[in-house]
C-alpha cells in the first residue's frame, strides 16, 4: 500500500513538546519531509512593556522571559543596566549572583533531564529529577522568598543578604547531589534504551554550528569549546576554576553527555563559591525609580544560561525608561533554523527526543 | 583593525565598549561591505543578532548587527540608520541562514521590509492588522483600553495627591475659620 | 536503528530497585504542610498605625495593582491623604517593590499565600492590619 | 459543512448526559463521587504556571494520591488548566481544545493573569478576563501559584464536583452566544485556528 502524504501538528497541546509551541510536520509514512515551527502562543510583548516601564519597574518583568530558568535574565538585565549607568557591584553580591546562576543552571538541567527521559518513556527519571530540582527551589525560596520567579538579582547588587546558615545548607545539598547524580548515570545516561535511541540521532556538523550561530550544548556537543563564562568572563567567573566539557559526535547523546558533565562542573563551581564567599555589603545605593536614568548609549551583554549564550541588547535614551531591550536567547535560532533542518528525514517518534535535546524554550523565542 | 575601518569607510565613530565589545556606526550604503570585510579578514563569521531601535524623534530606525568571531570571544556591533518611513534593508538570509528568522521578527515588530527574504510571514502575532507593535507610535495601553475590558470593582480609587491637597485646604479653612471665630470674640 | 548488546547499559538501570528502600520524599500536602521559608513573599499586611497614605507603593507598582481607598477604619494622624492601599491580586506579582519603597515600612508581605475561590471578584484584597 | 465548533457534535453524542447532575438520588451521588476521585488533567501548559505542574504531578507533591493525573488528549481529559496569561493565539487553541473535551469538563485558572491581566495588564496580545471567554470553575491565587496552591485548587474543585455544584460546562452551553460573542470580538469571525483537525472528513476518511 502506498503511503499517503499527510500533515500533522505536533503541539501546542502535546505531551512531547517543550512548552507551548507547535511544529507542523509533513510526513510520508513516519518520515518527516518538512518541518515548520510555529511560535507566538506565548507572545506577551515584553519588549514593548519594558519600554513603558522605568528601569526599576522593568526589572520585575524580565525574569518572566524564560520560565524554566529565570535567573540568567535577571543577571543579564542587571548587568546591562549597571554597564549603562556605570555602577560597580560589590564582590559579595557578585559571588551571590554566581551562586544563584549556578543553582538555577542545575535546576534547569534537572528539568531538562525530566523532559529528555520523558520523551523516550523513562518516566522514573522524571519523577526523581523534578523532586531533586525541588530541593534547589527550596533553597531559592529561603534565599529570595519565591520558588520560581525570584526577582532577586537587582541593578546594583542583590536584594537580600544570605540568611543565616545558608551556605551550610548549600554544602549539604552539594554533597547529596554529588552522590545522587551517580544514580542518574545508572538509570538514565548509561541506560541502554536511551543510548540506542539517542546515538546517531539529530547530528549537527561543526561547520554548520559555527556559521549559523548555534550556542550552548549544540556547539559543545560537536566539539567546539565555546562558553561565555570562559570566553568573555562576567561577574567573578575568571576567579573560579572549571572546565568546559565537550563531545565530538554532535548527536542527541553527545548533548546529553555534555549536559551531564556540566552538572558536575556546576557543583564544582558552587563548591568554590561557598568556600570563597567574601564578606561585605550586597547592595550599593542606587537612585529611586523615578530618578534612575540611563544615558543615551547602548550595550550588548551576555551570560551563559543552561542552554547556551543568553544576550541582551539594551539602549537608553537619557530618560528613566529603557528605549529598547532586545532579547536574544538561545532558542530563537535553535527552534527555527536548527530544528527545521534537523527534523527533515527524522522519524516522527524522534521529534520529542530531538526537541528536548536542543533545550528549546518557547517563551523566550517570541518574548 | 580600527584604523583600517576608519580609513576605508571614512568614519570616526568606532568605539571600544568593553574589552570584548566594539561598536561602529556606518552609513547604510557601506554596511554590507564592512560586514564582508570583517567576515573575510577578521574572522567575524557568525551573525549573532539583528536588533532595531526606534528613534522616533530623529525619524529613523537604528539597525544593529551583532557579529561574533568564530571562537565567540569578540563581538562587533555595527549600527546603521535607515529611514523610518517605508523602512527597507537588504536581506542577509542568503549569507547567514539564521538571518531569515531574525528579519522575520523585525518585519513583524517594526514593519521593516527585507526584499529578498522569502519567508516574511507573521511570526508570533496572528492576523494582526494594527501598527506593528514595537514602533513607538503604537500605544499598547490605548490598544488594550479600546479592545479589552478590565475587571470592574476598582473605581473607588482615590487620587491621593488631590485628596491631600483638599484635606490640607479644608484644614486651613477650618483653622482660619476658628481664628476668625476667636478674633470675633 | 540497530540494537547493539550493551550489558552494562542493560543492567545498570536495574539499580533503580534499590529505591524501594529509600524514604519517600513526598509531601502529602493536605495532611502534611510544609512550612514556607522565612521571608516568603505571600499576601500583604499593612500596619495602619504606621501607614501615612503616601501612595509610593501605588506609584512604583508597574502592574497598577494598588488602589488608594477610603475606608471607615481609624487612621494614623500622620496619614495626610486619609487613604490606605488595597491590592488587586488579579494584578499583583509579589515582587515586593511596594514594600521596598514604603517610607514607614508599614507595608509588608506575610507568608500566607492560599486563596482559592470560585469568584474572581474575591481577588481585591484589603491587607491585614498587622505589624 | 456548517462549522459550529465541536459543540454541535458533542450535543448529538452526549445529549442525555447533559441532564441535571446535582445529586438527587444515590446513583447521582455515586457518579459525582467517581468523578471527583478520578480527575484527568489535560497536559497543556498554556503559560508560565505550567512550570509548577511537574512538581505537582511528580513525586514531590504527588497529586496522584488524590486521584489527579495527566491525560494526553482532550477527549480523555476532565480538567484543563489555564496556567496564567493567555495570548490570543493560545486562546483560539484553548477554546478549540475545551470544546473537544467531553462532558463533564472543568477549567482551573491559575495565577493573577487570568483574573485581571496580571503582569501583562497593558500587553496588546493577552486577554485580561478569562471568564469572558470561557467559564472558570476555580481560580487559584499566585504569580505563579505554588504546588500547594494548585493542589488546594484541585481539592476545592473536587469538593464542588462531589456536591454536584461544578457545572461550568452547562453554563458554557447555555450561554454559548455570550461567550461566542466575546470570543469573536477579539479573535474575529473565525475563532478556530486556521488549520483543521477534521481533515479526514474532507479527505474522505482514512
Amino acid at each position: 500500500m502506498e503511503n499517503k502524504h499527510i500533515t500533522i501538528f505536533h503541539g501546542p497541546q502535546h505531551p512531547g513538546i517543550t512548552g507551548n509551541m507547535s511544529i507542523e510536520l509533513d510526513l510520508i509514512g513516519e518520515t518527516i519531509q518538512k518541518a515548520t515551527t510555529h511560535v507566538g502562543y506565548l507572545h506577551r510583548g515584553f519588549e514593548k512593556l519594558i519600554e513603558r516601564r522605568t528601569v526599576i519597574q522593568a526589572f520585575t518583568i524580565v525574569c518572566r522571559i524564560c520560565v524554566p530558568e529565570p535567573d540568567p535574565n535577571e543577571a543579564n538585565f542587571a548587568m546591562a543596566v549597571e554597564e549603562l549607568a556605570g555602577l560597580e557591584v560589590t564582590p559579595r553580591a557578585q559571588y551571590i549572583r554566581v551562586m544563584v546562576l549556578e543553582l538555577s543552571r542545575l535546576a534547569a538541567q534537572f528539568l531538562w533531564m525530566a523532559g529528555q527521559s520523558g520523551s523516550i518513556g523513562l518516566y522514573a527519571v522524571g519523577q526523581w529529577a523534578i523532586a531533586d530540582r525541588d530541593l534547589i527551589l527550596d533553597l531559592f525560596e529561603e534565599l529570595t522568598g519565591a520558588r520560581v520567579y525570584h526577582m532577586y538579582i537587582y541593578p546594583g547588587g542583590v536584594r537580600r543578604d544570605l540568611p543565616e546558615g545558608f551556605l551550610e545548607r548549600v554544602t549539604t545539598l552539594l554533597i547529596y547531589m554529588k552522590k545522587r547524580l551517580k544514580d542518574y548515570d545508572d538509570i538514565f545516561i548509561n541506560n541502554a534504551s536511551f543510548k540506542n535511541r539517542a546515538v546517531g540521532v539529530g547530528i549537527i556538523s561543526k561547520e554548520e554550528a559555527v556559521a549559523n550561530g548555534y550556542v550552548g550544548q549544540v556547539l559543545r556537543g560537536c566539539g567546539i569549546k565555546a562558553d561565555v563564562r570562559k570566553d568573555a568572563p562576567y561577574l567573578v567567573y575568571n576567579e573560579l576554576e572549571f572546565e568546559v566539557p565537550t563531545q565530538t559526535t554532535g548527536d542527541v547523546y553527545a548533548r546529553a553527555l555534555v549536559r551531564r558533565a556540566e552538572m558536575d562542573q556546576s557543583l564544582h563551581i558552587l563548591d568554590q563559591v561557598v568556600r570563597k564567599m567574601p564578606e561585605g555589603k550586597v547592595m550599593i545605593k542606587i537612585p529611586t525609580h523615578r530618578k534612575f536614568k540611563l544615558p543615551k548609549d547602548d550595550t550588548w551583554v551576555k551570560v551563559e544560561s543552561a542552554r547556551g549564550e543568553f544576550a541582551y541588547y539594551m539602549a537608553g535614551d537619557g530618560s528613566e525608561k529603557i528605549r529598547r531591550m532586545q532579547v536574544r536567547g538561545p532558542s530563537l535560532v535553535h527552534a527555527y533554523t536548527l530544528l527545521e533542518d534537523l527534523l527533515i528525514g527524522a522519524e516522527l517518534s524522534d521529534v520529542a527526543l530531538i526537541m528536548n535535546s536542543l533545550g528549546i524554550c518557547p517563551p523566550e523565542i517570541e518574548r | 583593525m580600527f584604523n583600517e575601518i576608519k580609513q576605508r569607510f571614512a568614519t570616526d565613530d568606532v568605539e571600544v565598549k568593553r574589552n570584548d565589545l566594539y561598536k561602529v556606526r556606518i552609513k547604510y550604503s557601506r554596511l554590507f561591505e564592512l560586514m564582508h570585510m570583517l567576515r573575510d579578514e577578521y574572522d567575524y563569521k557568525t551573525l549573532n543578532a539583528i536588533t532595531c531601535t526606534d528613534w522616533i524623534e530623529e525619524g529613523h530606525f537604528a539597525l544593529t548587527y551583532m557579529l561574533t568571531t568564530e571562537d565567540r570571544k569578540y563581538t562587533f556591533m555595527i549600527q546603521t540608520m535607515i529611514n523610518r518611513e517605508d523602512a527597507q534593508a537588504k536581506t542577509l538570509s542568503h549569507e547567514y541562514k539564521q538571518a531569515q528568522i531574525m528579519e522575520r521578527d523585525l518585519h513583524e515588530m517594526y514593519g521593516i521590509d527585507f526584499p529578498g527574504n522569502e519567508n516574511l510571514k507573521e511570526l508570533s502575532l496572528e492576523s494582526w492588522v494594527h501598527t506593528p507593535p514595537l514602533r513607538r507610535e503604537f500605544d499598547t495601553l490605548e490598544f488594550v483600553t479600546n479592545h479589552l475590558i478590565f475587571r470592574e470593582g476598582r473605581e473607588d480609587n482615590v487620587d491621593t495627591k488631590a485628596e491631600t491637597k483638599r484635606l490640607r485646604a479644608e484644614k486651613k479653612a477650618q483653622k482660619s475659620k476658628d481664628e476668625e471665630v476667636k478674633d470675633g470674640k | 536503528m540497530k540494537w547493539s548488546v550493551d550489558l552494562k547499559g542493560t543492567l545498570s538501570p536495574l539499580s533503580i530497585i534499590t529505591a524501594f528502600w529509600l524514604k519517600p520524599n513526598t509531601i502529602a500536602y493536605p495532611a502534611v504542610k510544609k512550612e514556607t521559608a522565612k521571608g516568603y513573599r505571600g499576601f500583604h499586611t499593612n500596619f495602619l498605625a504606621d501607614c501615612i497614605g503616601c501612595a509610593n507603593c501605588q506609584d512604583v507598582c508597574m502592574n497598577d495593582a494598588i488602589d488608594m481607598i477610603k475606608t471607615d477604619k481609624e487612621y494614623n494622624s500622620k496619614n495626610t491623604s486619609q487613604c490606605i492601599p488595597r491590592i488587586d491580586y488579579g494584578r499583583c506579582c509579589w515582587c515586593s517593590l511596594c514594600t521596598d519603597v514604603c517610607p514607614p515600612n508599614s507595608l509588608k508581605l506575610e507568608d500566607d499565600y492560599l486563596n482559592v475561590t470560585k469568584h474572581a471578584s474575591d481577588f481585591l484584597y484589603m491587607p491585614k492590619d498587622k505589624e | 459543512m456548517e462549522h459550529n465548533g465541536f459543540l454541535l457534535e458533542q450535543k448529538t453524542l452526549e445529549g442525555d448526559l447533559n441532564s441535571d447532575t446535582s445529586h438527587k438520588n444515590s446513583v447521582d451521588f455515586l457518579m459525582n463521587w467517581f468523578r471527583k476521585r478520578s480527575i484527568f488533567v489535560l497536559a497543556y501548559g498554556t503559560g508560565c504556571g505550567a512550570i509548577e505542574m511537574p512538581p505537582t504531578f511528580t513525586s514531590r507533591y504527588d497529586a496522584e494520591r488524590l486521584g489527579i493525573r495527566g491525560a494526553a488528549t482532550p477527549r480523555q481529559a476532565d480538567v484543563i488548566i489555564v496556567s496564567g496569561y493567555c495570548s490570543y493565539k493560545t486562546l483560539r487553541r484553548i477554546i478549540r481544545t475545551y470544546e473537544q473535551m467531553s462532558n463533564p469538563k472543568y477549567i482551573l485558572a491559575l495565577g493573577s493573569c487570568t483574573v485581571n491581566g496580571g503582569m501583562y495588564w497593558d500587553s496588546y496580545n493577552t486577554i485580561k478576563k478569562l471568564e469572558d471567554y470561557l467559564p472558570v470553575d476555580m481560580y487559584v491565587n499566585g504569580c505563579m501559584p505554588r504546588p500547594e496552591s494548585i493542589l488546594e485548587g484541585f481539592i476545592a474543585l473536587q469538593k464542588e464536583i462531589g456536591e454536584g455544584k461544578a457545572s461550568s460546562w452547562k453554563k458554557y452551553e447555555e450561554n454559548y452566544e455570550f461567550y461566542r460573542k466575546n470570543q469573536e470580538a477579539i479573535l474575529g469571525k473565525k475563532v478556530e485556528p486556521s488549520y483543521d483537525a477534521d481533515w479526514y472528513l474532507y479527505d474522505g476518511g482514512l
